[in-house]
């Protein structure tokens, strides 16, 4: 009871303290001047025609680099906990088997949706869309064929190279332009091309993409050390 | 400068690359790992090397080839440098405690340990608001992993509640950004700090939601229930890495946000951080499991440190530099000790869990662990020559100078009571050491030990940079440090080479001693000389005595030389330090050495805040008037030193329970000490204090009882080292009320009751530390009839007694009549009739002393006992001889007393030839002397005519013709000696004082008790906690 | 000011999204179930990633995508502010990161012999 | 206008799933409700403007996470009907699961 009393107070004493804020900033009117001029500059001098896109991996790309370390070290974290070699297989035998019609279906679709995940990462610095979501699109697959064959273990091996490569193909590409352009994740390395076109925004793409992939094969990693199966 | 962010770039690629380079095997991977901590420690290295007074000014690095506001900002100074070094070094010392179970876990461990320190360094160098969010929640969520890495239950459930509250913080820490962004229209700190918006009303509310949630990680009190769990259950490894690392990057980002932050949000940050160092310490000292006692450690040190943080700028105590000082120093102490403290809590083995705490699953350390372990806890304490010190002299002295009594009172409360509890712990582990077994040192001590070297090393090079470089003063340690070095050495070739040490620095000191300190040398540095030749008298190498007996002696010697109140403070504390070690070193001393070092800091505290609040440059050498009232506190401070009644309680324990010839030691010549500073602060404010007559009085009066309860309760010990050391109290009770007097005739008293106090007390430790080896028991009851078997100590406790009850020939006659002369000089009547009742009664336990030991039948055990070895018969002879010459010839020891107090007061008593003038009397020594040795000798001779066939008379002869006594030897007649009088006086003795602070003891305990039910162990009611809290600290900040 | 204008004067994305903190913090502190702690979180993540992006709402205004180079210049009149959203995205995904790491937390605590109350994991105390 | 109706709508609705979600007995729907609070988010980071961010959270906040949440329910179960190897070094006292 007096929990309960206390939880109110504290809901109520934090509503005090953020209702306010929130109602006080209230809608703005103009973009500020900070957002002012990466709307101007991002297309200008990156060539990249979402803006946030150019924000997220090349202004503030060192932030997505954190993203992506964070990820990982989650992903680890999982996997440190959840495939611990004295847990051994959990469930195998269990399962229902999945029907014909999922198996089949997930043998056509499996490319087809990496395909998609590609298409979205590489598109990033045009199109709404970038590394996370066509990472998450690319789980997708890799989720599917675990409901279609449960038993079955992805190539571990492949998804570790695919994830420690990709990163590293990450920092690589941030490093080139550090040393032949500005600064570290300078995507100026490559030219940066005329707005609209696939290349373009320099290493945009190229960052994207190593970006999709690495988390790709993190979310099927934590999927998979979360199913437990894993020998 | 090389750019930080190859680091990152460095760390990322290898952490990203683990899992493949695992394959080749996990020496592999890991060597990969810890080399990437390495070349932070290096960058950092030469980061600081740059940036070396002189060097190149801070510098930035953008990313991605724009600058700031587009871009995120990196930033290297001096602080981000030097927190770089602490995060790597912390990480390569806990890297190296948990190597075992990183090999055996999967690599995701690894992966962890390298991502949690690689946030943490990003949280040090990032200058952007989001940026600083990825960076804390890289090394949180690193942390989460490295938690549940090895998979142990009890860490996994900390773990969870961790996580909560962490994930608490993010949502503030997200909110507070945004709304920056919004009202202050940047990212970028430095740029948001200059922008008007965030210090609009909305605005702050905006640097209050990024405040809160720094806070929280910072673990205030109470929202911290979920951080003590986790140092207590994690692998002390990576608690090490929380409570060092993490902490230190936390306070940077607190210290990195303060631009932006308004007073009453600074009050806060102050308030919440003084609460918290107050009330974990209240928490901590109920701790019996190490680990958590630790954390509890952690979490006050680290408030204290926020709080000093916010202080230096919202009162402006001083400019950055002084924030790097002393908020730095004390983060450095904290993070070096602790780092220590907990990678050594790992050799001390798995404490039990809550339930099973009374289990000590502990083991004793071996005597290098030990002294790795002492050198941390006393760091951490804030004892000298460690960063904690220094940091600590300058916090009250800038506190002092801007007259923030209330900040100074609690700091100084709850660091005694850290204090304790870290003090209690150590010396529990230091009784667990086997007697004398020389086990090698543990695995895994090369971390600790590291640790112990670089506080040593940052804390001398600390006090240099405060201008505390005179030689002398470090000798204490140079000493130590030497005769460490040598200590499986023989005995006997200690004892000669702490000699030397001592001679070196009186030769070295000689320029330096005025009169009076010359006066004062002798029983100083001459006592600890001669403690240290009486030494020998025990075989064997007795490990560590002499290198402590050799430092606190010249901590003695450079008392009497520092001419700076820091440099005296260091110089006293120096001397706590070295004595509580001497007492700890008894076989029982745990608990008295605690007693003693508590109530030594804690006199320490009251002399440190009197000495900085003297306003001024304040040299230690006599000045004249000064505005007064840092006086009182000085002779508090000095009264807790001297024993004084109602603070004596440590003294009958320290003096009791050290060993034999250390007791002499700190009963004759530390005791000393007291009086000394006593005498130099007083004249340094010309004998002016406020309130004069009262204060007198008072202090007067405080001797007064010190001297006679000192010699009520000395009547009815059993124990012959107890005896003493309530003599010792009595004695120095005299002295206080003759300095109390306060004109040339007391002072002179007073100096001349020390130094003869200091002569018949080291007969008297000396002769007793003889016959307690002789005949192996303390109690007087189990003696009896020495005087055959030991006849040259008899002599000497015989000489000893008569000097101090006062009786003619010898000296202590004079002192008695100089203190009557001047009390009644100075119209104390009331007070010299007290004086005189407590010498009465001090001849009760004098004459128990001389019959119970020597005279009467000798035991049968005893009869064969031989005289009491060389080492301390030659000294006796020594100081019989003085006090004879002493006693014959007053001149010899007035002369220099009365030379040294002329320069302060007019004079009242002066010499004619041999007789000393009152304006009341008069006193010739040397007449007496001769009226008195004549007088003796015809007794003497008419003894011899008259006496023939003395009969001897069974002892027990008549206990055995009834019944055997179930308890023999309460029947021996010096049982409960003077119980008779027990009726009369009893009621006197009641141990009020002990009553009162063990009370007292109970009052702060059971507040701590109280505090301690917030921690229920349940992760929900922590969160709830935080949350409470942050709304606390809304209001509080919107009140303010 | 009118109640109009004051309701006009909200920002209505603010108002939801700080709201939902307050539900995802009250299942945070009420619900003892680990589970539902760390669905409780999960709501509060989403409170506050409209919270932020709320900030970067413009009424009328698109998304900060260009079509062509050709309108370059006049486009960033017409687009809203591209920071929160940048922002928003990385809190995503470490919200997810999070998430993932909660839920393990949960499954080992529960997998190794405990119950799924957090009531039952306080052995650590005073 | 009209947009700020449609994420008021929105807005509502969220809240009600997420005390739903809070409120109800049955984890599923707990966790169903709360893929239904990002889903309905991400309509309203899509009606702001925000078409990445929209992307971002119908992808991770209502699809990936749900099915991280389900996955792990479904494992914790297990624990349940299985006695497994999978104890931590401490049993605990109510060890119901070990049959």
């Amino acid at each position: 009871m007096m929990r309960k009393v206390m939880v109110t107070l504290a809901i109520i004493g934090f509503a005090f303290a953020l209702l306010p804020l929130a109602f006080r900033a209230g809608v703005q009117a103009e973009p500020g001047a900070l957002a002012t001029e990466y709307l101007e500059t991002a297309p200008r001098e990156l060539g990249a025609a979402n803006v946030v896109t150019a924000i997220v991996v090349s202004y503030r790309g060192f932030d997505t680099l954190g993203e992506v370390a964070v990820l990982f070290v989650a992903t680890a974290g999982v996997g440190a906990m959840l495939t611990r070699k004295r847990l051994g297989p959990a469930a195998v035998g269990r399962r229902k088997p999945a029907t014909e019609v999922l198996r089949t279906a997930t043998g056509l679709l499996t490319g087809l949706i990496v395909m998609f995940g590609a298409y979205i990462f590489m598109h990033g610095h045009l199109t709404p869309g970038g590394g996370f979501q066509g990472g998450v699109v690319i789980a997708t697959a890799v989720l599917l064929n675990v409901l279609a064959a449960p038993e079955s273990h992805l190539a571990h091996g492949v998804m570790t190279a695919v994830e420690a490569l990709s990163g590293a193909a990450y920092v690589a590409i941030g490093l080139l332009g550090a040393f032949l352009a500005w600064g570290f994740l300078d995507p100026r390395v490559m030219p940066t091309g005329s707005i609209g076109s696939l290349v373009s925004a320099g290493t945009i793409p190229l960052i994207y993409s190593a970006i999709g992939l690495k988390v790709g094969a993190e979310l099927s990693g934590i999927i998979e050390a979360l199913k437990g199966d894993r020998p | 400068m090389v750019n930080p962010l190859y680091l990152f770039a460095c760390s990322l690629a290898a952490a990203f690359l683990l899992p493949l380079v695992d394959k080749l095997g996990r020496k592999a991977s890991l060597g990969l790992a810890y080399a990437t901590v390495a070349a932070w420690g290096a960058a950092a290295l030469s980061y600081l090397w740059a940036l070396f007074p002189g060097g190149s000014p801070t510098e930035s690095f953008g990313t991605a080839g724009f600058a700031a506001p587009l871009a995120i900002m990196l930033r290297v100074g001096p602080e981000e440098a030097a927190g770089l070094l602490a995060v790597s070094a912390v990480g390569l010392l806990s890297a190296g405690a948990m190597h075992r179970s990183l090999a055996k876990a999967p690599i995701g461990g690894a992966i962890a340990l390298l991502m949690a320190l690689m946030g943490m360094s990003g949280i040090i160098l990032t200058r952007d608001l989001f940026n600083l969010f990825v960076f804390m929640e890289i090394s949180s969520i690193a942390t989460y992993g490295l938690i549940a890495y090895d998979d142990r239950r009890a860490a996994l459930r900390a773990g969870f509640k961790y996580m909560m509250a962490g994930g608490i913080a993010s949502a503030l820490y997200l909110i507070g950004v945004i709304y920056a962004y919004r009202f202050g229209g940047q990212l970028n700190i430095d740029l948001a700090a200059r922008s008007p918006g965030l210090y609009g009303a909305a605005g702050t509310v905006a640097a209050f939601f990024l405040l809160a949630a720094l806070l929280i990680e910072l673990k205030p009190f109470p929202a911290n229930g979920w951080a003590i769990d986790v140092y207590q259950t994690v692998d002390p490894g990576l608690s090490a890495i929380l409570s060092g690392a993490s902490a230190t990057a936390l306070l940077l980002a607190l210290w990195k946000i303060m631009p932006i932050l308004g007073d009453a949000q600074l009050s806060v940050v102050a308030g919440s951080g003084l609460a918290t160092f107050a009330a974990s310490n209240l928490v901590g000292a109920r701790q019996s499991n190490a680990r958590r006692m630790l954390g509890y450690s952690s979490v006050a040190q680290v408030g204290l440190v926020a709080a000093v943080a916010a202080l230096t700028r919202l009162l402006s105590l001083g400019d950055d530099r002084f924030a790097y000082m002393v908020a730095g120093g004390l983060l450095l102490n904290h993070l070096l000790a602790k780092t220590g403290l907990f990678l050594l809590s790992r050799a001390l083995g798995e404490p039990g869990s809550q339930a099973g705490a009374q289990r000590r699953r502990e083991r004793a350390l071996s005597p290098i662990g030990t002294a790795i372990a002492g050198v941390l806890a006393v760091g951490l304490v804030g004892l000298p020559p460690f960063p904690g010190f220094w940091a600590k002299w300058s916090l009250i002295r800038a506190l002092a100078g801007a007259r923030q009594w209330w900040l100074i009172v609690v700091i100084l409360g709850a660091s005694l009571v850290e204090a304790f509890y870290v003090l209690r712990w150590f010396g529990r582990i230091a009784d667990m050491r086997g007697e004398d077994g020389y086990a090698g040192p543990e695995a895994g001590i090369a971390g600790p030990a590291l640790c112990a070297a670089a506080l040593a090393g940052f804390g001398i090079a600390s006090g240099l940079a405060l201008g505390v470089g005179d030689p002398l003063l470090w000798a204490p340690f140079a000493a130590l440090a030497a005769l460490l070095l040598v200590d499986r050495a023989p005995g006997w070739l200690k004892s000669l080479l702490s000699i030397a040490a001592v001679a070196a620095f009186g030769r070295l000191a000689f320029d330096r001693l005025d009169g009076l300190r010359l006066f004062f040398a002798v029983m100083l540095l001459g006592g600890g000389a001669m403690y240290s030749f009486a030494a020998m008298y025990k075989r064997g190498p007795r490990r560590g005595l002499h290198p402590l007996l050799s430092a606190a002696t010249l901590a003695l010697g450079a008392i009497l030389v520092a001419d700076s109140p820091l440099g005296f403070f260091f110089a006293w504390e120096t001397m706590t330090l070295a004595s509580y070690l001497l007492v700890l070193r008894g076989k029982k001393g745990e608990r008295a050495a605690l007693g003693y070092v508590v109530f030594g800091l804690g006199g320490a505290f009251l002399l440190m805040v009197g000495l900085a609040a003297i306003p001024g440059a304040w040299s230690f050498r006599p000045t004249g008037g000064a505005d007064g009232w840092p006086i009182l506190l000085i002779i508090g401070g000095l009264l807790v030193k001297l024993g004084a009644l109602g603070v004596h309680v440590w003294l009958p324990g320290a003096y009791a329970e050290s060993d034999d010839d250390v007791s002499g030691f700190l009963s004759s010549s530390l005791s000393k000490a007291g009086v000394f500073v006593m005498i130099v602060a007083l004249a340094a404010f010309g004998g002016v204090v406020p309130f004069q007559a009262l204060t007198l009085r008072a202090l007067g009066w405080i001797g007064l009882a010190t001297a006679l309860f000192g010699a009520l309760y000395a009547i009815y010990q059993e124990d012959v080292k107890k005896t003493l050391a309530w003599s010792s109290m009595g004695q120095i009770g005299y002295v206080i009320l003759a300095l109390a007097i306060n004109d040339q005739a007391g002072w002179t008293t007073a100096l001349y009751l020390a130094l003869n106090h200091f002569l018949y007390k080291s007969m008297l430790f000396l002769a007793i530390a003889g016959v307690i080896k002789r005949v192996g028991t303390r109690n007087m009851y189990e003696m009896g009839g020495l005087i055959k078997t030991m006849p040259f100590s008899f002599l000497s406790v015989l000489m000893a007694i008569i000097a101090l009850s006062g009786v003619p020939p010898l000296s202590g006659f004079g002192g008695k009549w100089l203190l009557y002369s001047s009390l009644l000089q100075k119209g104390w009547y009331l007070e010299a009739a007290v004086a005189f009742f407590a010498s009465a009664v001090a001849f009760l336990y004098l004459f128990r002393l001389i019959h119970t030991i020597f005279l009467g039948q000798p035991k049968p055990s005893q009869s064969t006992v031989r005289e009491a070895p060389l080492a301390l018969t030659i000294p006796q002879g020594f100081l019989m001889a003085v006090l004879l010459a002493a006693s014959a010839f007053p001149r010899l020891m007035l002369d220099p007393v009365m030379g040294v107090v002329g320069d302060v007061f007019d004079p009242i008593l002066r010499f004619e030839g041999s007789t000393l003038v009152s304006p009341l009397g008069y006193w010739d020594g040397t007449l007496s002397m001769i009226v008195t040795i004549v007088v003796f000798a015809l007794c003497f001779f008419w003894m011899l005519a008259n006496l023939h066939n003395p009969q001897p008379v069974k002892q027990f002869n008549i206990v055995y013709a009834a019944e055997r006594p179930f308890k023999p030897w309460t029947t021996h007649y010096a049982w409960s000696f003077y119980a008779p009088y027990e009726k009369a006086l009893g009621f006197l003795t009641r141990r009020r004082g002990e009553r009162f602070w063990e009370a007292f003891g109970t009052g702060v305990d059971s507040v701590g008790g109280a505090i301690r039910r917030v921690y229920t162990g349940n992760g929900q009611t922590y969160a709830l906690h935080v949350v409470l809290y942050v709304v606390a600290l809304y209001l509080l900040t919107g009140a303010l | 000011m009118s109640v109009m204008a004051f309701i006009a004067g909200i920002n209505p994305v603010a108002a939801s999204g700080a709201v939902l903190v307050l539900v995802g913090l009250w299942g945070v502190l009420s619900r003892p179930n680990l589970f539902k702690i760390a669905v409780a979180f999960s709501v509060m993540e989403t409170g506050v990633n409209l919270v932020i992006l709320s900030v970067g709402y413009i009424r009328g205004r698109t998304a900060p995508i260009l079509d062509s180079a050709a309108d370059a210049r006049s486009a960033s009149a017409r687009m809203t502010d591209p920071v929160p959203q940048a922002l928003v995205l990385t809190a995503i995904v470490i919200g997810l990161a999070v998430t993932a790491l909660m839920l393990s937390y949960a499954v080992r605590l529960r997998t190794g012999g405990g119950d799924s109350s957090i009531e039952s994991y306080g052995e650590e105390k005073w | 206008m009209a947009i700020d109706i449609a994420i008021i709508v929105a807005g509502a609705f969220m809240v009600a799933s997420g005390i739903g979600a809070i409120a109800s007995k049955s984890l599923v729907v707990s966790i169903l409700l709360s893929g239904g609070v990002s889903l309905a988010a991400s309509v309203v980071f899509l009606l702001m403007g925000a078409p990445d961010v929209a992307m971002t959270e119908a992808a991770i906040g209502s699809g990936l996470t749900t099915v991280v949440f389900l996955y792990a329910l479904a494992r914790s179960r297990q624990a349940d009907d299985e006695d497994s190897n999978e104890r931590l070094e401490a049993p605990a006292s109510r060890s119901g699961g070990s049959k």
